[in-house]
């Protein structure tokens, strides 16, 4: 119990004194994060809209494996990308391995499930009659899609929050592709991972807690930055 | 050239999936710069027909021509020469400036796009500094209908369809829409479709107006229709009976006895007392019934009276001098006379 | 329900230990715990952790017995009167493997050299930097060198991850590390025999793995069955066990030596 | 006891957060089942004081009594002897069944359900048979529109409110929503309230019409509204000019420029030929028109007759002796005649 | 690579043989994860439509919270919620460490935020014309937020697939709550987690596959659910 309080004092210390280790972290698990973040909305929306838009067929065949990849275990998709920037796989020349960008690339094969299939959830539960009304009013390929987004904006905004919370949250991959290595690689997960295995609980909550205060920030900056754009 | 219609439709069918109705039109054209109306019950078919000239839908059998080439909905130039405003109107979860902007701006017409927009509430009523900031739900329902509107006529289209344009319009504002849309048509020879409940209002703007009905066109909109059941008389002739318990004798057997039979207004002939028997007159029908409303109808320039036949309504179309001479006026109790052999069937 | 119906045991029969996760991912308890529950009638359960965690588990009183290989740590636990009954039961050893071209030329080296070569020459080094019985070993060795811990140097690879990970970061990055023999035997079979890095130092004193049995202490945590840990304890002590894990064999090779009775 | 008017308001304000829009009603009642109806021009604020009136909304200011007791909306029994019917219907994602057995299933009054559901449906037009297990949106607008309302008769309500229940109807149903609204107040004696643009057919259900304007009640509907601007004339009278260039007085100042002036539908007079000179009649007023509709006054049985001056309509209620003797049809031209001193201010 | 197909292979063996190992954990999985998301659904559909619905001072301050907390890593619940369970502390009466209950518990708190969060977004993208029909037609309490859910029943489901697989894909808690024990408590992911510490890469494909496997059906039996339903 008493390792709560502790690890909440901790964080308060690590965020305040500047602790060098601890923002190395905060770092490098931003940069990955930002990274897989551009990666998966920048695939997942388009792909979302056209999931949730269009009717084709197979369509529920690829909703349904699309909602099952949402179960990816984070261990697998290290497992998967591993195979490919491992130096004998074949992306082993791009030297992605214990990097931050091959952290990202797994982050977001990770968690492009979320982004498409809530995206897609979004634009379905729009009101039918915005269809006709784009249509009507000339809108056409891409103008369709930034509007239809545009209006479920709210939806997808969590649908990007909901995955951010994935990305940044994970450990499995962090620690495969990333390796852990202090001073590079180590993201605040990978060190909570560390800390608790080595019995640390009070530095696992507080990391823990410096986790959750860049999660935080990050969401008031989005929230700001939505109600600058509404 | 100018001979080709702007629509063609051959043999069109369109079904909802799961459901009864069909709608099917064997034939028909809409002229350049004609302005259409549509009138009919509801779910006779009439959106969907719309949605189909609008370029929304896509019948499931059949051709529609438009300016002479067959339809194709990958055709975007094609598509944006038609616009249509639906029937519930639905706005952008943006300002209303930005919901009429919106059509110029997915074509890149950006050039005095604030100036053009203010001029286009201005001509739905909607002044432009009190209303082009509010948000989309900070609107009557009467305002967002017009902020529709008017994000229809900015794009200034080929063709303009409405569906019940006037529906939650106050009157000021429905005539408002009227010379805004007649402006357009007389500056630009913009085609006009339009359904409407409201008779009288679609005459304003309308020079032709069609009935739509059970997914056919059955012809001119002043066509008075009478419902069935029909049951057949010993003399060879059908019966209908009003709600009043008065009866009413068509000449002609119906398809069926459920048939719908449509009376010219032309065909019927108003008088004041009861012509006394039957030997003197030629028509067999003579049914005593109430004047409720008395319009004009607008290119005609004829009286149209409509009367209540204790229940069923129908409408009379006279001349003025008929009119003048029968001092009729709402309350009026009139009779309706007209030959057993003026109802058709569908 | 396959599996877990069969193992359904009485609660008072179920003993909890925390081991480190050499003993689990070699497949030594897989291997002992059939033999303990046939001839106690205890069942065996563990949980396979970072050796601090072990110790963390004990001292929370959730496990009634500890399987973990960090003397020093150890001994300080059962100081901190967490811990009774310390009894060492086996051991294995470290190894320094490395690139087969051995850039660094250590092989045949003694431990404390091999890390004073690969300092001064600033070749690449995995450590596992995780606190466990390895990397405590690893502190040991850089301190016996006299050598403070090159905690940012670039060449020194701090993991903080489980061995075999750390040997694959390794072999990705052709650096050393130094390792338990287990893993690494583990870690050559995975490579069907032809590993990228192979032993360069063993047999050094200094690189012995000493694996004890602790129980938890009785009087800090009334709810440990304690009887049922020295039981355990008594068991692993048996000439025949220590035959036993004497006998286990990974893909052929012994991997621990049994000396409980070692002084 | 039954003194007590079901509805009263007092003093009520209410805002729309960042709107200029203010609803203020100083002093208002309803009776006990009354029928009143609402017109007005779109962004009057009709819908606001419905949703006051039907207890879905809280005034920012002021207090309404309802049945006596200050209006609380927590207290459920009072919320649920009061439906209303939105302006916009919103059906439920359900069977067009579900939809219109919802409000008996929350009030578990579940004896009998589907044969009431089945009833209502036919009261409102729709064959159960065929609409019954329909999905909410395979419906046409005025199907759809009709669903709500016969979601909301089936409760049978002490006060039935409704916001523009015939906008996307077809006249056939708007004539069966009459007759069902009207059964339904005969048996129950229940209290109706309802906006419309449809003057003629609210005047079918409803025995007082009140206008409500820019957030007030500003009397009875049938009072024709007059805007401004209004200029001061040398000889202490104000002048409005028609949009066809004639001129309309006033006696009295009014407010600004820009008020609007009220005038009675009784006082204006109607003339077939212009009365030569000004000297025998005391009257200022004389404007040129032509009557465009005539129609029935239900409850007075007087014929109203619509007038358009020149792109300015106005109603003038006469007699049907008045109007048998003025020979009047739609298209008649006609001298419309009031005194300068008719014209109130709002 | 090659392990990926190797994994495949494997993963179909284990799955037609029987194999009973991976049986137990499946079996470990399937009810860690249908009662953790009884656990959170009942608890989070209520409070998401609370959140969404209703409009109360500090609304947007918990809607902030409750987002941020999307970004929980599973070992800080697991440290979280070791505290409590563990014999020393308050809840360590009820015996759950190292039980699936006591997985599930921990899980039920991994999720809610994601079951709130989406419920809430889902309420809040209703028709606004919807709550006044409702209470025009006489709803109260529990009758309007049932009738809302319904209403946004497609985007609620997405939410509990969502948070279904966080919580059939998390090894942290399953790790340090459940102590992975062979037979008892060893899923699918701590499985996976195990084989891949040892090496067993191909082992660790082919367990990810038998979890890809047991999502999809489940995702299946509830689409079919769901037609039933609609
Ligand atoms: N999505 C749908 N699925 C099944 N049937 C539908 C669907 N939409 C409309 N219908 C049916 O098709 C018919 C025609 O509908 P349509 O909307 O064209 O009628 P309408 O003439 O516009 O009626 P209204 O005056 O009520 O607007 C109706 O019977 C309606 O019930
Ligand atoms: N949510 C809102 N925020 C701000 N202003 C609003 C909002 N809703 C309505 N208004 C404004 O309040 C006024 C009254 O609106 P209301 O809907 O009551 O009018 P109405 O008489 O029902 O009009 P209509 O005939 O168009 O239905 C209008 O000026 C409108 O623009
Ligand atoms: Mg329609
Ligand atoms: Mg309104």
């Amino acid at each position: 119990m008493e390792y709560i309080f502790e690890g909440i004092v901790r964080a308060i210390e690590l965020l305040l004194t500047g602790n060098e280790e601890t923002y190395s972290a905060v770092f490098v698990t931003l940069k990955a994060s930002t990274m897989s973040m551009i990666g998966s909305l920048a695939l997942g929306i388009p792909c979302g809209f056209l999931l949730g838009y269009f009717d084709f067929p197979g369509k529920k065949q690829v909703r349904a494996l699309v909602d099952t990849l949402l179960a990816l275990p984070t261990v697998v998709v290290g497992l998967f990308v591993y195979a490919f920037v491992s130096y004998r796989g074949p992306l082993g020349e791009m030297q992605l391995l214990f990097t931050i960008p091959g952290i990202a690339l797994a982050q977001t094969i990770l968690v492009l499930p979320i982004v498409i299939s809530l995206t897609a959830t979004a634009v379905e539960s729009l009101d039918k009659r915005l269809r006709s009304t784009l249509m009507a009013l000339g809108a056409r390929g891409k103008q369709i899609a930034i509007a239809s987004i545009l209006e479920a904006r709210y939806a997808v905004m969590i649908a990007a929050v909901t995955a951010y919370g994935r990305a940044v949250s994970e450990v499995g991959i962090s620690m495969m592709i990333g390796g852990n290595i202090k001073w590079h690689t180590r993201t605040i997960t990978t060190a909570i991972a560390l800390e608790t295995g080595k019995g640390e609980f009070s530095m696992g909550i507080a990391l823990g807690i410096v986790l959750l205060t860049l999660a935080f920030t990050v969401n008031a900056l989005l929230t700001i930055l939505k109600k600058r754009s509404t | 050239m100018s001979e080709t219609p702007l629509y063609r439709i051959n043999n069109l069918k369109y079904r909802y999936e799961n459901g009864r109705f069909l709608l099917h039109i064997p034939e028909f054209a809409i002229a350049r710069g004609a302005s259409i109306g549509i009138v009919g019950p509801n779910g006779g078919g009439k959106t969907t027909l719309l949605k189909i000239l609008a370029l929304l839908e896509d019948p499931d059998e059949g051709t529609v021509y438009f300016d002479g080439t067959k339809v194709d909905r990958t055709n975007d130039a094609m598509k944006r020469s038609v616009t249509m405003l639906l029937q519930e109107a639905y706005l952008l979860k943006r300002t209303v400036f930005e919901n009429v902007a919106y059509g110029l701006k997915v074509r890149n017409e950006k050039q005095g796009l604030t100036e053009k927009v203010h001029r286009t509430l201005h001509m739905v009523g909607l002044p432009p500094d009190e209303f082009a900031q509010r948000r989309w739900h900070q609107l009557s329902g009467g305002e967002a209908q017009r902020v529709a509107l008017a994000s229809r006529l900015i794009i200034n289209p080929r063709v303009l369809i409405m569906d019940e344009p006037t529906a939650s319009v106050d009157q000021r504002s429905a005539v408002l829409i009227k010379d805004a849309v007649n402006t357009m048509r007389e500056q630009f020879n913009t085609t006009l479709i339009v359904a409407s409940h409201d008779l009288i209002w679609l005459n304003t703007v309308a020079s032709q107006v069609f009935r739509v009905y059970e997914g056919r066109i059955t012809g001119l909109a002043s066509d008075n229709v009478i419902d069935g059941p029909w049951n057949p008389e010993s003399d060879g002739l059908w019966k209908k009976v009003l709600p009043d318990g008065q009866v009413m004798f068509s000449a002609t057997p119906p398809g069926d006895s459920a048939a719908k039979a449509l009376l010219n207004p032309s065909d019927i002939v108003l008088a004041k007392a009861q012509p006394d028997g039957r030997d003197g007159l030629s028509a067999r029908n003579i049914i005593r019934g109430t004047v409720t409303l008395l319009s004009e109808e607008n290119h005609s320039k004829k009286v149209l009276a409509t009367i209540d036949l204790g229940g069923l309504s129908v409408i009379s179309r006279i001349t003025r001098r008929a009119a003048e001479s029968l001092h009729i006026l709402p309350g009026t109790p009139i009779f309706v006379i007209f030959k057993a052999s003026s109802l058709r069937w569908e | 329900v396959i599996g877990i119906g069969s193992y359904a045991v009485a609660a008072e029969h179920v003993l909890k230990m925390a081991t480190t996760t050499s003993t689990d991912n070699t497949g030594l308890l897989d291997y002992l715990a059939p033999t303990f529950r046939a001839e106690t009638g205890i069942d065996l359960r563990w949980v396979s952790v970072g050796t601090g965690k072990a110790l963390e588990l004990g001292k929370n009183c959730d496990v009634d017995v500890l399987l973990v290989h960090a003397p020093d740590a150890e001994m300080q636990y059962v100081a901190d009167g967490h811990g009774v009954d310390r009894r060492q039961i086996m051991y294995n050893d470290f190894v320094f493997i490395g690139p087969k071209n051995d850039p660094c030329a250590v092989k045949g080296r003694s431990a404390m050299e091999t890390l004073k070569t690969i300092a001064s020459q600033k070749g690449l080094f995995a450590s596992r930097g995780d606190n466990s019985g390895t990397h405590k070993q690893e502190l040991i060795l850089w301190a016996e060198a006299e050598i403070p811990v090159p905690d940012k140097e670039p060449w020194y690879i701090q993991t903080g991850q489980g061995m075999l990970n750390t040997i694959t970061i390794a072999s990705e990055r052709n650096a050393y590390t130094m390792t338990d023999r287990g893993t690494f035997i583990k870690y050559e079979a995975n490579w069907r025999g032809n590993p990228p890095l192979v032993i360069l130092v063993e047999g050094d004193k200094s690189l012995r793995n000493q694996y004890s049995v602790i129980a938890v202490n009785p009087k800090q945590c009334s709810n440990v069955k304690y009887d049922l840990a020295s039981k355990f304890r008594a068991w692993m002590t048996l000439p025949k066990t220590q035959q036993l894990i004497g006998d286990f064999k990974l893909l052929g090779i012994q991997l621990f030596v049994p000396n409980a009775h070692e002084k």
